[in-house]
């Protein structure tokens, strides 16, 4: 069986700036991977190059064993793989139901029900039922990341890529977030990318982690293994675990 | 028909024009580095620029003072453009960020429609020449209206001053400041309404100084700006926004391509030859030769 | 109490003066469609409106027509676009029950009501507007009083005949004006044969016609036609005296633009030279009305009339004729009146309007004339007479 | 669209009112004379080149500033056809919107990438060109002296038109509201919101804003090419400037981006304008200032007056 993401060899150079540096990444079927590493080691790059945003200079990267080489970014999303941006990207003049609409819209295919129930149940799930016919933008923030996350789960993925899902939420909610990530993987064994410096919750989620560092890939294993690791904690996790 | 003394005479009389339509897209893309708007009612400031001139010489200064006109045209049509950013333009900050555009695009295309019309009803329809004194000059080979050469080293003079002005003053700095982030320059300390005022002004003043220059070669009507704020948003286009050196560049390759289009090809079609560029260039390099980058979404 | 009896008093006033309003309703409508504003040329327009204001205030102050009805102006602007044109013919004729609609000065809104006139009924003068259609199609409610093309290129190659030019250059702006003459132009000078003629378009929006002009000049003319309308018309004279076309080559002007005030303000001294082509010369003389409207326009204006305002005065002359002639202000009545009509207009020649061959239908225009001023700041008055020119209508 | 997919019942309420409305107005020619026939004919067209422009630039905003040049393509695709050809009508005018329509997908497709401004620009560049072409290629099409065209039913008298263009309005607006409350419709919505969003949730971006800008163009050049066999004399003023500010005041005063604004902003301005035509160089002057101290004081647009009103009167139906 293919790994479910699979990214070989990918370099990205901004200018002078080595933002991706020959990043190999293997992510197993129902996993959920931790994706760990200091500010500016090339998190969000190497979730922009997997996801379209930018093309990558060199390297490919596979969805269930398909190359995406090539593919437009919402190509990408209608194979299935679904992400969250870290700064919480909504139709901020739609109504949080119409989001919820149009992202079902925009990945439903012939195995989908019924956009209307889907909307139900997810604005149950987030308790934000009462604010369906609120416009987005007028969510607080916490609101407006569980509704992004909703939106994704609106049309199951293969595979989500989540960049910082839980920066600046309050607890309430990263619980929340945290059930319906769970939820996902174990009902439909969607696969997960969850960038995150929250080490309580990657210790929680992800049996795996891997960790960036200046643009690569610096180690991967348990969260434990790699925190063992002297450059990992030379160069973050000594920080960060504290 | 391609004897060698008329490709020389064209490629002098568009590389002129050219310039003096580079000083109309400055203006345009000044005002938009800025505040981020475009002004339609562009034209209509030119338009009161060449009526100031010609009122100027023909009622106060005499032809003689032509020269001291000019600068005194621009000044009232930069304290016109106060007035009308005060009044008009200010509060658009206290409209939704998304309904900007929009309260802008109407507000300056009504400014238009105003604008000329008033100049109908005020001064009539017909048209009007401050004059010139100026003898006939030759460039090259080519005979050229003294008023027109004086308004290319006009022209020339005050894109250079421009340059330099937002290259090297303190000013010049608070503006490029501004035209990079507005809430980072607000942090520090400066007043973002105060500098929109300054800038609307100047970028209306230098439309102005286009119409009070050009006024004796092109004469003095209610929609005399119209076909120079076409050629300065062609310009813009072509030279990218927010680029002076871009504006001259392109102003000199539209005044060439024009002037050579309908010299060799087909006279009717001169305007079309501008568009064609605009239109290839865009589909091209969207951001036009030196404009900023692209920033999509 | 008090207020039901007031009310009723109001009632009984406001009956008494809706009963006085017939006789306010008696006034005869005339409508006038001229273009006021960009983009049409509110010059043209502005100055028709003059003559046919004091055209009305004339007829009013001499009693108005069939015994003591006076007449009143509802004027609407074109804007030079068809649509606007159609409406204000409609609004006119429909709202304003006027009995007549002269104006049009351009030939496309012109063409354009007249399609809504022929079914409408209520005739139409076109005062400037040159455009064959607009007579050509033979309507019974479409008049023109103004020089069709072929008669204003005839007399084109009358002055080039007298001249002996073999070679002439057009610069003619790309409307159906400019387009229009030109192209007349090149055939009647292909029947007269031994010219040899250029034809320079321009987009009417352009303002540095150097690149025209400078080809204009390659070609080395005898003469320059200079076909523009308003501003490119005064653009051509001062480019050209730049490059030194002017004045060692003669210019033609295709209208009377020249006699406009403002024509030696703004060329005071390379407009000496120039032909143009002219409607009238006071060399040529004023009836009796357009002399006394002459004088009423110097006292008003402070500067002479032109073509533009005379036509406008003329008009509303010929149908207050025609009006006491039919006794009637019936469209049919009044068609068949300046059919069979004569008139008195500005100039002092006839005025008919019979049903004649192709584009000279219901069409009377004054003779054509080509003028030439001799020096800088010359009295049109006192322009040389080059050209005099009578239109021949052909007869059926 | 797969069968998944059902109309919200705001859909129906919509369509019933613009039903009602039309059925009030098909009774205006019992009281109105020919030229207020004229006047409420001409607000159609413009409510329906108000309304398909703010498909384009109020729903996906897409800033266009050449409707009225597409408006210009259909009527003169079918002017010219029948002038040159003899072509009937009701050939014509469907070849007229398939030429809007291809030449929307070209610009639209050109302009696909262009941010805001770049976008307006482009497109008021296209429009002048085939203006100036309108003009300069006169051979063929008239130039300034216009193009005659065959009026549609033999007579120009305003009644059929006016039952003409109300039907016209009625199928356009109820197609636009279906289009809206379609996924389409949210996918427009979507990408003037945050295109990058769209992409993200894999929305064919692309796709979507050439199909409105073919869809709204094709609008433009059908309501273009029944207007020409109304007016039965294009000329190429069609395209000038003052028409597209027209069409952008009109769905600015009425509610920019919402489906009531350009129906009910279209018809005052046209009559306003239509009104002040009699007070010559002054008419602009005066509409202008009217637009400028409107949007000075309130921005919302008239749309905004009638939403609770919308509002309280389908609450009051459901319960």
């Amino acid at each position: 069986m293919p790994l479910a993401l699979e990214t070989i060899r990918l370099v990205k150079r901004f200018g002078g700036l080595l933002a991706a540096n020959d990043v190999s990444l293997a992510v197993e079927h129902g996993e959920i991977r931790g994706l760990i590493g200091p500010n500016g080691a090339g998190k969000t790059t190497l979730v922009n190059l997997v996801t379209g945003v930018h093309p990558p200079d060199m390297g490919d990267v596979k969805l269930g064993g398909q190359s995406l080489r090539g593919c437009a970014m919402h190509e990408i999303a209608r194979l299935g793989l679904v992400r969250s941006f870290q700064v919480t990207r909504l139709f901020g003049n739609m109504t949080v139901s119409e989001n919820l609409m149009t992202s079902f819209f925009a990945r439903r295919n012939r195995a989908t029900g019924d956009g209307t129930k889907q909307i139900g149940n997810m604005l149950e799930l987030t308790r934000l039922g009462p604010l369906a016919d609120t416009q987005a933008k007028k969510l607080s923030g916490g609101q407006r990341a569980l509704l992004q996350m909703a939106c994704g789960f609106m049309v199951p993925g293969s595979c989500y890529v989540l960049d910082e899902p839980f920066a600046g939420i309050n607890p309430v909610i990263k619980d929340a977030i945290i059930d319906m990530i769970v939820d996902v993987n174990r009902r439909h064994g969607a696969t997960f990318l969850v960038v995150s410096h929250e080490m309580a919750i990657v210790r929680r989620l992800c049996r795996q982690v891997t960790v960036m560092m200046e643009g690569r890939v610096a180690a991967q294993g348990t969260l434990d293994e790699v925190a063992r690791l002297p450059e990992v904690i030379a160069g973050y996790l000594g920080k960060a675990l504290e | 028909m391609f004897s060698t003394e008329l490709v020389v005479q064209t490629f002098i009389s568009g590389t002129m024009i050219g310039v003096l339509y580079a000083l109309m897209a400055l203006g345009i893309t000044f005002i938009y580095s800025i505040m981020r708007m475009i002004n339609w009612a562009m034209g209509e400031f030119y338009m009161i620029g060449s009526y100031l001139q010609y009122a100027l010489v023909a009622l106060l200064l005499g032809p003689d003072l032509w020269w001291l006109a000019i600068p005194i045209s621009a000044a009232g049509v930069f304290l016109f453009g106060l007035v009308v950013q005060w009044s008009l333009l200010k509060p658009i900050f206290r409209k939704p960020p998304e309904a900007r555009d929009d309260y802008a695009t109407v507000v300056t295309l009504a400014l238009l429609l105003l604008l000329r019309s008033l100049a109908t009803g005020l001064a009539g329809p017909n048209q009007f020449s401050p004059g010139s004194d100026l003898p006939v000059v030759m460039v090259g080979p080519l005979p050229m209206a003294g008023a027109r050469v004086a308004a290319f080293v006009f022209a020339l003079v005050a894109l250079v001053l421009f340059y330099l002005l937002l290259r090297y003053s303190w000013y010049g700095l608070a503006l490029r400041a501004t035209s990079q982030s507005r809430v980072g320059v607000q942090t520090a300390g400066i007043d973002v309404l105060g500098v929109d005022r300054i800038a609307f002004g100047i970028g209306v003043a230098l439309a102005g100084l286009a119409g009070a220059l050009l006024a004796p070669v092109f004469l003095v009507y209610p929609t005399n700006g119209l076909i120079t704020t076409v050629k300065g948003f062609e310009i813009v286009v072509i030279g990218g926004l927010g680029s002076i050196p871009g504006a001259l560049i392109a102003g000199v390759l539209l005044g060439l391509i024009e002037s050579f289009g309908a010299a060799f090809i087909d006279s009717a079609y001169q305007n079309i030859y501008g568009f064609a560029l605009v239109l290839l260039i865009l589909a091209l390099k969207p951001t036009g030769l030196l404009g900023e980058r692209g920033r999509e979404a | 109490m008090r207020g039901q009896e007031l009310l009723l008093a109001g009632a009984i006033v406001a009956g008494l003066a809706t009963a006085g309003l017939p006789a306010a309703a008696q006034d005869i409508g005339i409508g006038l469609v001229v273009p006021l504003s960009p983009p049409g040329d509110p010059v043209g327009g502005q100055l028709i409106r003059r003559g046919a204001e004091l055209g009305v205030e004339t007829v009013n102050a001499a009693g108005g027509v069939l015994g003591g009805r006076k007449f009143k102006l509802y004027v609407e602007d074109s804007q030079g676009k068809p649509e606007a044109g159609v409406a204000a013919y409609r609004r006119l004729v429909s709202e304003d029950k006027v009995v007549f609609v002269p104006g049009f000065f351009h030939s496309s809104v012109a063409i354009a009501a007249n399609e809504v006139a022929n079914e409408m009924g209520v005739p139409t003068m076109s005062l400037q507007a040159s455009a064959a259609d607009i007579t050509a199609k033979h309507y019974e409610v479409a008049f023109r009083t103004h020089v069709v093309d072929p008669v204003r290129v005839s007399a084109f190659m009358e002055f080039i005949k007298q001249k002996n030019f073999k070679r002439v250059s057009m610069i003619a702006e790309t409307t159906d004006y400019g387009i229009g003459i030109a192209d007349e132009t090149i055939a009647q000078a292909k029947k007269m044969g031994g010219i040899e003629v250029q034809k320079v378009p321009f987009d009417r929006t352009v303002t540095d016609l150097t690149p025209q002009l400078l080809q204009i000049k390659a070609f080395k003319p005898d003469l320059v036609i200079n076909i523009g309308v308003g501003q490119p018309l005064d653009l051509i004279i001062d480019q050209a005296t730049t490059i030194g076309l002017l004045p060692n080559t003669p210019m033609l002007v295709s209208y009377d633009a020249p006699v406009r005030p403002q024509y030696w303000k703004l060329h005071p001294k390379n407009g000496a030279g120039i032909y143009f082509i002219a409607y009238f010369s006071p060399k040529a003389p004023l009836s009796d009305i357009g002399a006394a409207f002459s004088k009423a326009y110097v006292g008003k204006y402070k500067e002479d009339p032109v073509y533009g305002a005379l036509n406008g005065f003329g008009a509303i002359e010929i149908i207050s004729q025609a009006i006491n002639a039919a006794k009637s202000t019936d469209p049919k009545a009044l068609i068949k009146t300046l059919e069979t009509g004569t008139f008195k207009s500005w100039p002092s020649n006839p005025v008919t309007f019979p049903r004649a061959k192709g584009v000279y239908w219901h069409n009377w225009s004054a003779p054509v004339l080509i003028l030439h001023y001799t020096k800088p700041m010359e009295d049109w008055k006192e322009a040389e007479v080059a050209v005099q020119y009578a239109p021949v209508v052909p007869k059926d | 669209m797969s069968a998944s997919f059902a109309f919200p019942p705001s859909f129906r309420r919509s369509v019933i009112t613009i039903v009602v409305t039309a059925a009030v107005f098909a009774f205006a020619p019992l009281v109105a004379g020919s030229f207020a026939l004229h006047v409420l004919t001409i607000s159609f067209y413009f409510v329906i080149l108000a309304a398909s422009w703010n498909l384009l630039a109020g729903y996906t905003g897409q800033f266009s500033l050449a409707h009225h040049a597409f408006a210009a393509i259909g009527a003169y695709t079918s002017g010219l056809l029948g002038y040159h050809y003899g072509v009937p009508a009701w050939i014509g005018i469907p070849s007229g919107v398939v030429m809007a329509a291809l030449f929307g997908v070209i610009l639209g497709r050109l302009v696909l990438r262009m941010r805001a401004i770049y976008l307006a620009i482009a497109t008021w560049a296209f429009a002048e060109t085939v203006h100036i072409y309108l003009t300069a290629d006169y051979q063929f099409t008239r130039g300034e002296l216009g193009l005659s065209v065959k009026p549609l039913y033999g007579s120009v008298d305003p009644l059929p038109y006016y039952f003409t263009f109300l039907a016209l309005t009625v199928l356009v607006l109820i197609g636009l509201r279906a289009l809206i409350d379609s996924p389409i419709g949210y996918f427009m919505r979507a990408i003037k919101d945050d295109e990058l969003r769209a992409k993200s949730l894999g929305i064919d971006t692309t796709r979507v804003k050439i199909a409105v800008f073919s869809i709204s163009s094709a609008i433009a050049g059908l309501a273009g090419a029944f207007y020409g066999h109304f007016i039965v004399l294009l000329s190429p003023q069609m395209i000038d400037f003052s028409e597209m500010a027209k069409i952008v005041i009109m769905v600015v005063i009425g509610g920019f981006g919402t489906f009531l604004g350009p129906v009910i902003g279209a018809a005052p301005v046209q009559m306003v304008m239509t009104y002040l035509q009699k007070y010559g160089e002054w008419n602009l002057a005066i509409f202008a200032l009217i637009v400028i101290v409107l949007m000075r004081f309130s921005m919302e647009g008239l749309a905004s007056l009638f939403t609770p009103l919308w509002r309280n009167l389908w609450a009051r139906h459901d319960a």
